[in-house]
């Protein structure tokens, strides 16, 4: 039984639909060489982005890791300043000056985009802190992978969080690998969201490949935080149809697993339950497609056409002065 | 004009910065019920109430982080390390994270943000207590290492780094807390990346910051005593380093010392001592001498651990090798 | 009911005095200015030490953290080494270069002795790893304090020795207090025995200031970890008498508090226990207490006989070739 | 001889080592089923079993600290770090536990542990996947710290490494592990703190390791087109440093220039030019220059990323500066 209203539903719908091509997109665009680094496709999660944040208001802070462009966009970042900023542009999210791992937008309150395993995490019991000092009922989503959930650093932060009623939804993207390791070689657990147990904190799991699960179920998580502050372990499981980063050919799974998920496609899923609910036609999804290619496309166009970094940005905001 | 402790000076910086600006708040092991390990936040949490002074885990890593997020969210965070010794576990944090924010985030992202505390040796710590870090954290771009040798230097320096848009790494020194000096009742500030004459001469230039400078003093006097008039300069700010005025000096006297409790190797003063011969290539009498503590880990005995550390005599020994004396 | 042999409780209660006596002496002669540097006693926690350690064979190992004398001596280090070691002597147990917090003894396998909270944890996982890799049924006991608890390294210690089943047994040695902090104030779990959770790792805990619990249960514990390898989490409820380190006056706590804990003195309630059993009398306890007493007078006689640590010590050892 | 690949020659060099004694065990992230995020362990995990190599979790602080209790208890660990951009987060155990233990047990626990890794820029990469930590490492007694650039030094030297008793720091570079070079096929070893003369000269002497050794080879190739003949050395080795090798061709060039790629301030560079300044002061017809990254956090796009960096001009540009050309 689903609550959430069609119309926001068929939104949606085409959210995940555009981060999917619009991925699809920045991985051509790398095996065409147009552009180097490391590049983590969210290819495959795109549920729980969208799932999640549709629940935020433009006042809550999200931070992340490097896989994290559909969440930079998600958070109000312009999907062409992201790939300008894989391209090195001067039109790109930090003009060119980070690329792929490091989205960041002050305005927006996306805090990054980081390349540290975990390092994030302290960073938004940060943020928390500061949402209580300074008495809004905002929350920040932290989103980590199951492999960071053996950094120190993340135990260190759920226990500063805890105890001192921080209001942080720390969200544990589980995708089953930390690059090429099966997450169940480099811990004793079944499940990831146990870790709050050392601190008596809230935690649950939900189905990441299910767009309305996760949005039910975060739209019930984040107004008790708003209410009573306190932090979340939320563990969303889910699955990265692509390699680790482009260049992983990603040999250590079989296509059986790979499909397994992919026959669970969020966005097929939903589209599948639209029409069935007569919310919708396979004429109407086509077009949606349309749309998100076309969309996607119009963003590569205006990072092909955007300036390359200007030089003098390399030299430019080692200091707060440098400005 | 009153005579304070070295820690008295540190937490009215902090006080008066904490009545000025309601975003400045103190975080760290022991600091706010304790009154602070080494009292430096004595009466704090008494005046501004545990919204603004806060007991920390003991998670070094996770409260720096902590702060930089605060500092991400409009605040200006003071942490705490009750030593540097323990202030390694936030390196990630400190070097990956505050001090490569403001650049990833191309300007968007300041971080206002002071880490301190006591660094360098003590006295019969050992080896896990005793380490000096300026030659680690001066090496990184995007930090401004401070370390302050005076009260009133210390006071007109934190006051300046927790207005300052930066992360701040200042370093002080657990035998120097009870260090008296004066200190101006107005209120002063003083600017990061100026240095000080603390004693004039012309004979020779000797270059220290905190416990070394007093070193160098007592060395400046005995020098005085035999006939050598030594210029003392106290840097105060090591990052970004008042290279002019060493230059100067050295231009005066043609001959210089930097003394430098951290090991030798990549350190602080052999930075100063290439700088120094590169630019007063021509005026140098003589090669730039260092004085470090001896390449080990420092030994918990008092007296092996006054043969390693810097002493009067090594200094005066430096200074009469580079007066071919 | 005890099942623990008479003989051997006298034992223990004879260990447990005499570290008793032992630490007094050190806190007098810190008090006279006979040394200098950090040094925290052990004084009311000697029941985990002595009910613990007499549960391990010689070829197991013991590391811990900077309040260790007592465990030091109970692995077999000379007890007049320790405390020549505080003077800084040549006879000291590392001949004058550690001081307090750092006693060492490959032959006794006693690994330190160490300065900074946490870091044993890693470090007695890895020698978990090592008597694994050499397929020995040794066990390494590693001790922390509650306040260690909140240290990331000791979550990544654990990750790592509960997912490889690592010999290790952790015991956080719960005095309630790091430094003026009452643990309370720095997490948000009752039981620090509950960390294990997040590892789904074997955990209890047991009353520190009772010797022949901790005895006893931890007597069922080694033997099982030596039939078959994996860590465990134990938590001791103890309380130290002093402060922190001989320097603090320990203000944070009310004389009830202290006097509460008094009350159960490990050493007085076993003493109480033997005569009520018929196993000893007044006067055999008070010639026990004679005979720690002196033997804690000699030790420091032999420590102040002992010449001044030798000056070369200070450049030897930075390196394993200069030996 | 066979020509081989960086990532061969480290791999053929655990692999030797790891035949040789069976204590030597291999852990990192990735170093097993994935044959290493570099392909540097490739084959490992197939030879010696699961029992001698390991896939870490990402715990840096956590496996470098195993580490060092595995090297306490007899075993004679290879920890790879994936980057020691990563490393970092193990600074405490390898700054404060594994540098220290041996001076602080007073010799009684060795700590025969190789740390390696690649370290330093990539190819746009970013600031937080691009820094160079030789200037921290190098600072502390009790690590060694080697950073080689040819596929036959980093063979003879990781086997030298993993024979060592002490903590090591091995240096390697993920844009080298491509890098082919004759490789002999017997057994073979080099020294620890031994330099080399990689191209022969008399009229300046450059000093550079790791990826700048080639940016050096390259540069001379183009002086001597100038008619500059250029002397290349390689420490291989930073702590301990081959002064001698050093020094003995600053005496016959009488110009020196550094080429370190990470930051200035405080850096192997500042060291090794403050050492051959005074070593051989009179000797010097001109001050010792450097050539460091920027001081910037390294940014992405690759123009940027090139203009910071060191480059072949900027080391004919230094040359010509001591030739005062
Ligand atoms: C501290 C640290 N160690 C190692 C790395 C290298 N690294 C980057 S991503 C990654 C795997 C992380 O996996 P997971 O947390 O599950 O996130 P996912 O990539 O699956 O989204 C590793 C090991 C790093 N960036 N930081
Ligand atoms: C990483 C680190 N941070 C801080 C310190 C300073 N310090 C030494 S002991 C201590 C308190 C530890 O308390 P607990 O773990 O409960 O052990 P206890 O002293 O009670 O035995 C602190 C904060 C340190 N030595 N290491
Ligand atoms: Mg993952
Ligand atoms: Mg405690």
């Amino acid at each position: 039984m689903v609550a959430t209203a069609p119309a926001l539903l068929k939104e949606m719908y085409r959210e995940m639909l555009f981060y999917r091509r619009f991925e699809e997109r920045v991985n051509q665009a790398y095996q065409k060489g147009k552009f180097a680094g490391f590049c983590h496709l969210h290819i495959g999660q795109e549920a729980v982005c969208v799932g999640v944040q549709q629940n935020l208001r433009p006042t809550d802070y999200v931070i992340s890791g490097y896989r994290s462009h559909t969440q930079a966009i998600a958070k109000g970042i312009e999907a062409k300043t992201v790939i300008a900023e894989l391209f090195g542009k001067d039109g790109g999210n930090i003009r060119g000056k980070g690329g792929s791992m490091h989205m960041f937008s002050k305005e927006k309150r996306f805090l990054g985009g980081h390349g540290i395993v975990g390092g994030q995490c302290p960073i938004a019991a940060g943020v928390g802190f500061a949402i209580r000092y300074q008495k809004t009922d905002d929350v920040i989503v932290c989103y980590l992978g199951d492999a960071a959930t053996n950094q120190g650093q993340f135990f260190e932060a759920m226990n500063m969080a805890a105890t001192w009623a921080l209001p942080v939804l720390y969200i544990i993207e589980n995708n089953r690998y930390g690059m090429g390791t099966d997450i169940r070689r480099t811990t004793s657990i079944d499940r990831l969201s146990k870790r709050a147990l050392a601190f008596d904190m809230d935690h649950s799991e939900v189905d990441g490949m299910d767009l309305v699960k996760v949005y039910e179920h975060v739209g019930k998580i984040i107004p008790e935080m708003r209410k009573k502050p306190r932090p979340y372990l939320l563990e969303a499981m889910t699955y990265r149809y692509r390699g680790h980063s482009v260049s992983d050919p990603a040999t250590y799974r079989t296509k059986e697993e790979v499909k397994s998920y992919q026959d669970r496609d969020p966005i097929t899923t939903l589209g599948e339950w639209l029409k069935a609910n007569g919310h919708s036609t396979d004429e109407e999804l086509k077009s949606f497609d349309k749309d998100a290619r076309a969309k996607a496309q119009a963003c590569e166009d205006w990072a092909d056409e955007s300036p390359p970094a200007l030089l003098e940005m390399a030299w430019k905001h080692v200091y707060a002065e440098d400005n | 004009m009153a005579m304070i402790q070295m820690r008295e000076a540190l937490g009215q910086a902090m006080i008066e910065e904490m009545e000025r600006d309601a975003n400045v708040f103190l975080m760290g092991e022991e600091v706010a019920q304790y009154d602070g390990a080494y009292k430096v936040s004595k009466g704090m949490l008494a005046k501004f109430g545990p919204k603004r002074v806060w007991d920390s885990p003991i998670s070094e890593g996770g409260f720096a982080g902590l702060g930089v997020g605060a500092a991400m969210a409009g605040l200006r965070p003071i942490i705490e390390m009750m030593t540097w010794n323990f202030g390694i576990q936030a390196f990630d944090q400190i070097v990956n994270h505050a001090a490569k924010m403001c650049y990833m985030s191309a300007g968007q992202f300041k971080i206002p943000i002071v880490f301190r505390g006591p660094n360098g040796a003590a006295h019969m710590l050992g080896a896990q207590h005793s380490q000096a870090y300026e030659a680690m954290l001066t090496n990184v771009p995007g930090l401004k290492v401070i370390s302050p040798s005076t009260p009133y230097d210390a006071k007109g320096l934190l006051k300046s780094a927790i207005r300052d848009d930066n992360p701040i790494i200042f370093l002080e020194s657990e035998i120097m807390y009870a260090l008296k000096g004066e200190v101006p009742d107005e209120e002063y500030l003083i600017p990061i990346g100026k240095g000080d004459v603390k004693r004039a001469g012309k004979d020779v230039t000797l270059i220290a910051w905190n416990k070394m400078l007093h070193l160098c003093m007592e060395a400046a006097e005995k020098l005085a005593e035999m006939g050598i008039d030594a210029e003392v300069i106290d840097p105060r700010t090591l990052q970004p380093l008042d290279e002019e005025l060493i230059f100067e000096s050295v231009r005066k006297t043609h001959r210089c010392v930097v003394v430098d409790e951290s090991w030798s190797f990549a350190s602080v003063a052999a930075q100063i001592a290439d700088r120094v011969t590169r630019s007063c290539f021509d005026e140098l009498d003589a090669p730039v001498e260092r004085v470090h503590c001896d390449f080990v880990l420092m030994p918990y005995a008092e007296h092996l651990e006054q043969a390693v550390m810097p002493s009067v005599d090594k200094v005066i020994q430096a200074v009469k090798d580079v007066m071919y004396l």
